[in-house]
This record gives C-alpha cells, structure tokens and sequence, in this order.
C-alpha cells in the first residue's frame, strides 16, 4: 500500500523533534482527523538553516513530515513556500489517494511556520520602532 | 520477516486444518449440484443437510431454521432488511446500537431512505449497551431490534438475553449479530431469546465468503435474491458445499474444545495485558471486564494507531487499529467514539485479538515490540 | 454403481485440478483479510487485485468495473433490482424475455410489488428471443433490459449484440446473465454491447459460491447489502479470496483453451444427437442449430424426464429433465414451455450438457443406455 | 431421496401393461401436472383377479402404480375401496413431501375403476332387464 520511500521516512524519519528558539512554527491539522503536524523553523538570512517537525499521525503523515522537512532545508523562503505537496507525494514515490491529504498537511506546516516566522519579524521591527 | 505473531483474529481467522480437510472431498470429488437427484447430487444435498443439522445442535433449534448465507454481511442484511420491510404495515420503527458493525449500522441507515425511522441506542463509557436508554427509545411502531452479542473492537459482551426478553415482551423481533459472539460464548438461541442470529464462519477457522443465519419459524424475512428454491427461498443460488461442510464443522470444532481455548486464551489476554500495563504508560483500557476471552482493545495515548500497525508489522505482528472491516474511510472508530473517548484516544486504539493458536511466547515478543515501538512514534509525537 | 458419466455441466461443474490448486495457498496459508494493512492482509489484497485484473482483461473492460459477488443469482440481483431502483425516477418498466433464468425472472416479478411495470418477450419456437416482439414492448419508461446470453436448459444462443444495439438508442440499461456463455462465447462487453453481465463460477470449472458482476463506470446500482467499502460497497463483506482466485483462474483457462474445447464438444454433441436420432423414435429437439457447444435438450415424447434421469443414474449417467436450479417445483419447464411445446413434450425433455472431461466412450456409452432406457420406459406409458 | 422400496418398484414395477377385455377401468391425472394413470381391473365375483397399469409420470407415480395394483389384487371391491393413499406411500417406505400426491392419484385411479366396473354392471343388469 506504500511506496518503499514513505516506508524508509516512516522508519527513519529525519529532522524529528521539538526545536528550542526557533524563528517561525506552524501547526496544523486537528486530531479530529487522527493528524497534527508542528513545523520548526530556523532562519537566518531569508535560508531555512534548520527544520523539524513533531506529528501526531499515520505512516503516511510522518512520512509527509520528514520529506517536507528534508526538502526545505537550506532553501530561501521564497523557494521553500514554491514547494507544492504535489511535490512532496512524488518524492515519496506517490501516496494512496486517501492519503494526499497529508502531503497538503506538511505543505501548509510549512507555510504557516513561514507566516509565523514573517510575523515575528515583522513585530520585531515594531518593536525596533517603538 | 521471520517471525510471523498474527493478533487479528476479529479481522478474519486461519482456516483450521481440519476444517480445510473436511471440505476437500466436497471441492474435488462430490462436486454435484445439490439440487440434482440423481446420486452425486444427493450426495451433496445429505452433505448440506448433515451440515445444517450440526449447526442447529450448537444453536438449539431446528435445521430448518439454519440457513447458510454468503457472508456474515449478508445474514445481517437479510434479517434486519428483510424483516422490516415485511413487517413494515406493523410499524416503521428500528431500534439498534450505536457500537454495531456497519453490516447493521448502514443497513439500518439505508432503510431510513424507505420510510423506516430508528434511534440508537447508547453504550456506556465500558462500550455495553445502555438496556434503560433502550427500552426508553421503544415506541409502539417499533418492529425491530437488532444489537450485537459481542463487540469486534472492544470485545464488549452486550446484554442480549436481557434485551430479548424486553424484546419478547413488546412483541418486537430481535436479531443479533453474533459474528464475534462464536466459539467464544453460548450460541444457544433459546437461552440468548433471540428471533435471529447472524455468524460469519472466517471468524471461526472457517473460510470467508459463508455465513449463517438463524431465524426462528415463523418469521419470512423478505429475501435480498430472488431465484431458486435453494435454503427455502430465504437464499436462493446454488450451496456452496464445500464451505457449508467447512463452517459446520468449523463451529463443531470450536464449540467441541471451548473450554480449553477459554481456559488458555483468557490467561494470554491477561498477559498481555498486564505485560502491556507494567511497561507502558499513559494507556486507556478500551476492553471492559465483560468481554470475549480473546479481545484486548487499548488505547497508547498521543499516537495514532496506524502508525503503530505498520511499526509492529515490521516485526511480523499483526494488529489492527479501529474495525478492519471499516478500513477505507479515515474516520475515527465510531465505537470507541461512542464510548465517550476523545478523538486522539480514538484514534491510538489497538486492538490485539487471540485466537487458539496463540502462544505465550508471541505474546511476550509482542508486549516487547510494543513497548519499543510506542516510545518510538511518542518521540515523534506532540503529544508525549 | 462402477461407471460414472457426468453430463449435467450446465447444472454444476467439476472443479479444475489447477484451479483447486491456485486456491489453496489462500485457503490455507495467505488468510489475511484483504481489508488488513499489515503484510498478510495485504497479500491477500494483491490477490484480489491481481484476479480483477484478470478477469477484466477476459471481458474487455476495466478492472474496477469488475465486481465478485457470492453467485450468479445474486450477481443478476445486483443489476436487476440494484438498477431498477437507482434509476426508478426515470422510468418503471423493466423488458426481459420468457426463458430467463429464476433469478432475473423472479427478481423481476418482485420489482412488480415495488411498484415496477415489466413485459416478457417472446420466444420462438427454436428458443431464441424474438427482437421485434421485444422492440415492440419499449416503452417510454423503459429502463432496463435484461436478456441471457445463452439458454441454460436448451443452449439456444440469444441476440445480444442486436439487443444492446436497441438499448444503446434508447438509453436503457442493458444487462445479460451470461452465465451459461462463459467457456462457451466471447464474453467481451463492448462486443456484446452490455452495460451489465453476470457470470457464475461453478458453470466453469470454478466452485459455486462466487460470482461476477461486469458494470459499466457511471451506473450504479443499488447495493442488496449495506456494510463496509469492499467491493466499491457495490458488494461488502470480507472478500472470499480462495474463490475469488480460483474464478479468475478457472476463466482464464476456459478461454485459454476455447477452440479445442470448441472443436471437441462439438464433435462430441454431434455424434451424441446422431446416435440419439437414429437410434430412438418419436423425439423432439428442443436445442436449436444457434446454440452453445455443449448443449444438447431432447424431448422423449411419451414419457417423463425424471423416471429417464433415475433410470440413466442406475447406470451411472448424470443427465437433467427441466433446469436442476428449478426442481422443487412441480412445473414443467417454462423454456421448454415458451418454445411452444405441449405439457407432455416439457415434461419429458432430458438435457445432455457436456464439458471438456467428456469423451467419445462416454457418450457412446450413454447413446447405447438412453435407448433401452426409454424402451423400458415407453412400455410403462399409455402414450406409446 | 426415494426409499429403496420405491426405487425396487420403480426398476421392476408389477402389473405392466393394458389388459384386453378388463372388467374396469379408470384414467386419472393429467400431463399438465406431468402424470396419468390407467389403471385396469378385472372382477370375478366381487374380488379383484387381475390388475394392470399405465402410467406416465415421475418415478413415485410409476412405483404408487406397481404398489397399489400389488396391494389390491385379489381383494373384494370393498377391501380395495378402503385402500388409502396414505397406506400406499407407508408400503412404499414414504414419498417426498412434493411426491405424495403420486399416491393420491394411484387410489383415484383404482376409485375410478371400480367406479368404472359398477356403472358397467349396472348397464348390463339393465340390458338385462330390457
Ligand atoms: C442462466 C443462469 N443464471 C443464473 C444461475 C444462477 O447461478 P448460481 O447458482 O451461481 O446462483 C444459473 C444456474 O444456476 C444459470 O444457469
Ligand atoms: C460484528 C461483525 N458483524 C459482521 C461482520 C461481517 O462479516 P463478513 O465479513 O463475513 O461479511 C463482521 C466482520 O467482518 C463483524 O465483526
């Protein structure tokens, strides 16, 4: 039912864990339907330096989470909000249909951390001003 | 994969060898039509009449009141079907239970569409059915009620003697889908006060894709095939045969040893859920005392079952995470659901279901290979 | 009794010693339930898959307008009842043909209590649907036809093609039980211009209890069960993997060898109905030149078919009078019957239906026995 | 499904045949139901010497044929008249459910003979009188 690789992220999944004094953070999902996704962003330089990510969630769900991780590491934000879950589901050599629905979750992780991260910046220089 | 720890025995069950051995002759040489007269013909009618008779020992009724069916799905369907619409001018209302597989579930929904209407009956946090909430829910125009002996995911005895007699009293029909209620507990149906009873035979050692269904005399379900005169028109196509053979002595068999089964599955069942207990934390039991020797239905707080599945898997144990049967949909597990947990919890329920071909050895390797799993997806969870 | 002839092929077949052995594996050891995630369930799942893909390569179609059902009399449920009341609101009048199997039959006379209208088309006297008397018949609300691609009873083979075209113009829904044309015709839907076709195993060297239903993406019957999502829910309950290989398998080889089977039962049928001809007086061939390969449906007029079924059992001949899939009744034949023939002439039709186990000493044999059986037999009766 | 002893009388059924010259006779069924019977008797001082019968029907028919013509040969009118269906089918080790109506028309058609044999015996004793 999965591909080798959704097996080999599920297995092994990387950039896993909570991350102390990140930039941006994103949560998405709701238990409701059995996924949550946290993304932690580290960026210096508009470059996602570093990436993990905590989910609550199937083989597929991890999976997603690990390859998104992997693939934004070290881009701008600008590429790194190109990236589609489309994208995302092809790396992993295809999702069950009934499973895209957790690539789009890793693809709007990302995005709110990205969103998150903006804010911040943005009420930083604020701050600055005031 | 070496090691092969198959702990899905409410999803579907190894045929038994000798089950397997019994039907052989009835595949390969007795191949005839039992509808046929000359010899080898009835030499297939007696072998389904032999059958019949088998099974209606282990339920205490009459042989004309067994049928064989094609699956635990359809003897379901034919009595909750087809005695509502029967009996529809005595009145349109079903009463069933918010934990029954969706062979009943969406049956009862489907006739909804034909101008039934139904209530669901309650169960309480222990997943056993609510009998006052039931009782309160009848009305005069009720007809039916259809509540399960034992649930398939939490294993839950359900009081269906009791609801019998309520049912009895009212002059109400009363089916049960005792799929996961067979070589587990009694089959009688004159101490169950059941009109009608549903089994499926894969769920005891028998091949899946036969059923059966008991109804008493009496009562003319309206037939979901038309056709032959095949099992009193209740089921008209052509006997399967071999499987009839195979179920009835299936159910012989599991009824012939259940007290050593009863004895040793009981003991594993409290192995391992003790093992599980001591070596794991934050875990909420969704089995209640009341239940199947066999079922252990737990729920690893804070990750979600399928991950834990494909993870014991890797490790050539078998388990499932909410029904089997309603895998397909993404939905949390109604029944727990209904048993008030939460979403998550829900969602993180597994279910270990024995059969008589565990050993304790498996199950030692399992409580082991969960422990390490668990604390595996935990780190990745948000949720410690 | 030393001999054994079998000549009731259209009744039941033996099952092939490849196809019992492709199913073992799944019978014995591969028992997961194809809904399981873990491996066992899922090579269990392969199974299915890889049978549907099997099936659909033989019809033409795609494999996820391939369904298996538990028999041919429920596959012919599904379309039958499952079309008529998904598309009730666009018309109530259903056209089938006088010779039809129970099952669409029956099914069909049942829609009438729900509401439906239906008309019968008629046969002429070589058994074969008359397509002007059933052009004649459609109606504005007509929203189904269903016609069998060959005669159970004679073989007459029946103008499909022809019909579909008809339906295909007026946009009504076109189903075939083509259970006696698998092993025998192309069973290649768009060919047949069908949006629906019923299949049974057990016709071809497969086990009874499974079923094909072919339907075409876009229609959608109604399901006879509610359950869980097997089978598109079109059919839900656990998938009977063993037969499910074994029909594929069966279907396989029946077209895989078709033109020897073709060119030896040919022959076989021949030398069978010249034997006969010569050899006995005053007889009546109710199996007409356009028919399937294997059949072959005398009528020994004067006499009564079941005292020559018995009398040829003694010798160790399986034949058939009427349809064995509608003993149980008293009534003659209504084939025999809409082809014409008189009470006494139904009543004595006997059906000689061969298989590729048949040979040339068999039917020799059974030419030599029919004659002095109904030589004994003609003494007995009033009508000489 | 049927008893060694109908199969016995249905492989070798007695009293075969139409008779010349019989005292009475009777002719039952119809091939609509796939059955008829003619039974012929011949009566010498109100008992029955001789009993024959045709039939086409199903093996019970031919066997209820054999059996009651066994049953009846060499019994007074009256003896005969008092056979019952019933009698027959317990001779024969029991008919299916769907077959005892083969019995019923095997005591019919001796009814019908002997109704046969006194209507001709009444003509004749008015001959006589003429
Ligand atoms: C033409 C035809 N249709 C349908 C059926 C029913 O098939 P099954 O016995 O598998 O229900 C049969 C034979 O029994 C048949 O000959
Ligand atoms: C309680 C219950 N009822 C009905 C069924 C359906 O049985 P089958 O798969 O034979 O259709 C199942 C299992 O699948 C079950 O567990």
């Amino acid at each position: 039912m999965y591909s080798q690789t959704v097996m080999d992220h599920f297995r092994n999944p990387h950039n896993v864990g909570k991350m102390e004094n990140p930039s941006g953070v994103g949560k998405v999902g709701n238990p409701q339907c059995g996924d949550e996704m946290i993304i932690y962003i580290k960026v210096e330089n508009n470059v996602i330096t570093d990436v993990s990510f905590e989910t609550f969630g199937c083989v597929a769900a991890i999976a997603s989470s690990s390859m998104t991780t992997d693939l934004i590491k070290g881009k701008t934000i600008e590429e790194a909000l190109a990236l589609s879950n489309k994208e995302v589901a092809d790396k992993l050599g295809g999702l069950p249909p009934l499973k895209m629905h957790c690539s789009v979750l890793a693809e709007d992780g990302i995005k709110m951390a990205i969103e998150d991260y903006r804010k911040r910046e943005e009420e930083k220089k604020n701050e600055q001003k005031i | 994969m070496e090691k092969s720890v198959y702990l899905d025995n409410n999803a579907t069950t190894k045929v038994d060898k000798e089950v397997v051995e019994s039907m052989m002759k009835y595949l390969k040489d007795d191949y005839g039509n039992p509808s046929s007269l000359y010899t080898l013909g009835q030499n297939a009618r007696s072998a389904v009449e032999d059958s019949r008779k088998r099974v209606a020992s282990i339920l205490n009724c009459e042989p004309r009141d067994v049928f064989f069916t094609g699956s635990g799905t359809e003897s379901d369907n034919i009595a909750v079907k087809g005695v509502a619409r029967r009996y529809k001018n005595k009145g349109n209302h079903i009463i069933t239970s918010a934990i029954e597989h969706h062979a009943v579930l969406k049956s009862v929904e489907h006739l909804a569409k034909e101008g039934f209407t139904y209530d669901i009956a309650k169960v309480g946090e222990d997943g056993i059915v609510d009998v006052d909430h039931l009782k309160s829910l009848i009305k005069p125009e009720t007809i039916l009620i259809s509540v399960m002996y034992a649930n398939n995911e939490t294993g839950a005895i359900q009081p269906i003697e009791e609801i019998g007699k309520i049912a009895k009293e009212r002059e109400i029909y009363f089916h049960t889908d005792a799929v996961q209620g067979a070589g587990k507990l009694t089959l009688d149906v004159k101490k169950l006060n059941v009109d009608m009873l549903s089994l499926s035979g894969h769920k005891f050692h028998a091949p899946k894709g036969i059923g059966i269904l008991y109804k008493r005399t009496g009562i003319n379900p309206i037939p979901l095939f038309h056709g032959g005169h095949h099992e009193l028109s209740v089921r008209p196509s052509t006997e399967n045969v071999p499987y009839i053979v195979a179920v009835a002595k299936a159910l012989e068999i599991a009824y012939r040893d259940i007290d050593e089964h009863r004895a040793k599955q009981t003991m594993l069942k409290e192995r391992l859920k003790a093992g599980i207990t001591k070596n794991i934390g934050n875990i909420l039991l969704n089995t209640p005392d009341n239940s199947v020797f066999n079922t252990l239905n737990i729920s690893f707080v804070g990750i979600e079952g399928e991950s834990i599945l494909f993870s014991l898997d890797e490790f050539g144990i078998a388990v499932s995470t909410g029904s089997a049967c309603t895998s397909g949909s993404l939905e949390a597990s109604h029944v727990i659901m209904a048993m008030g947990r939460d979403h998550t919890t829900s969602h993180g329920s597994v279910r270990f279901s024995l059969s008589k071909y565990t050993t304790e050895e498996e199950i030692d390797y399992t409580i082991d290979k969960v422990k390490s799993v668990v604390e595996k997806i935990r780190k990745i969870s948000p949720y410690k």
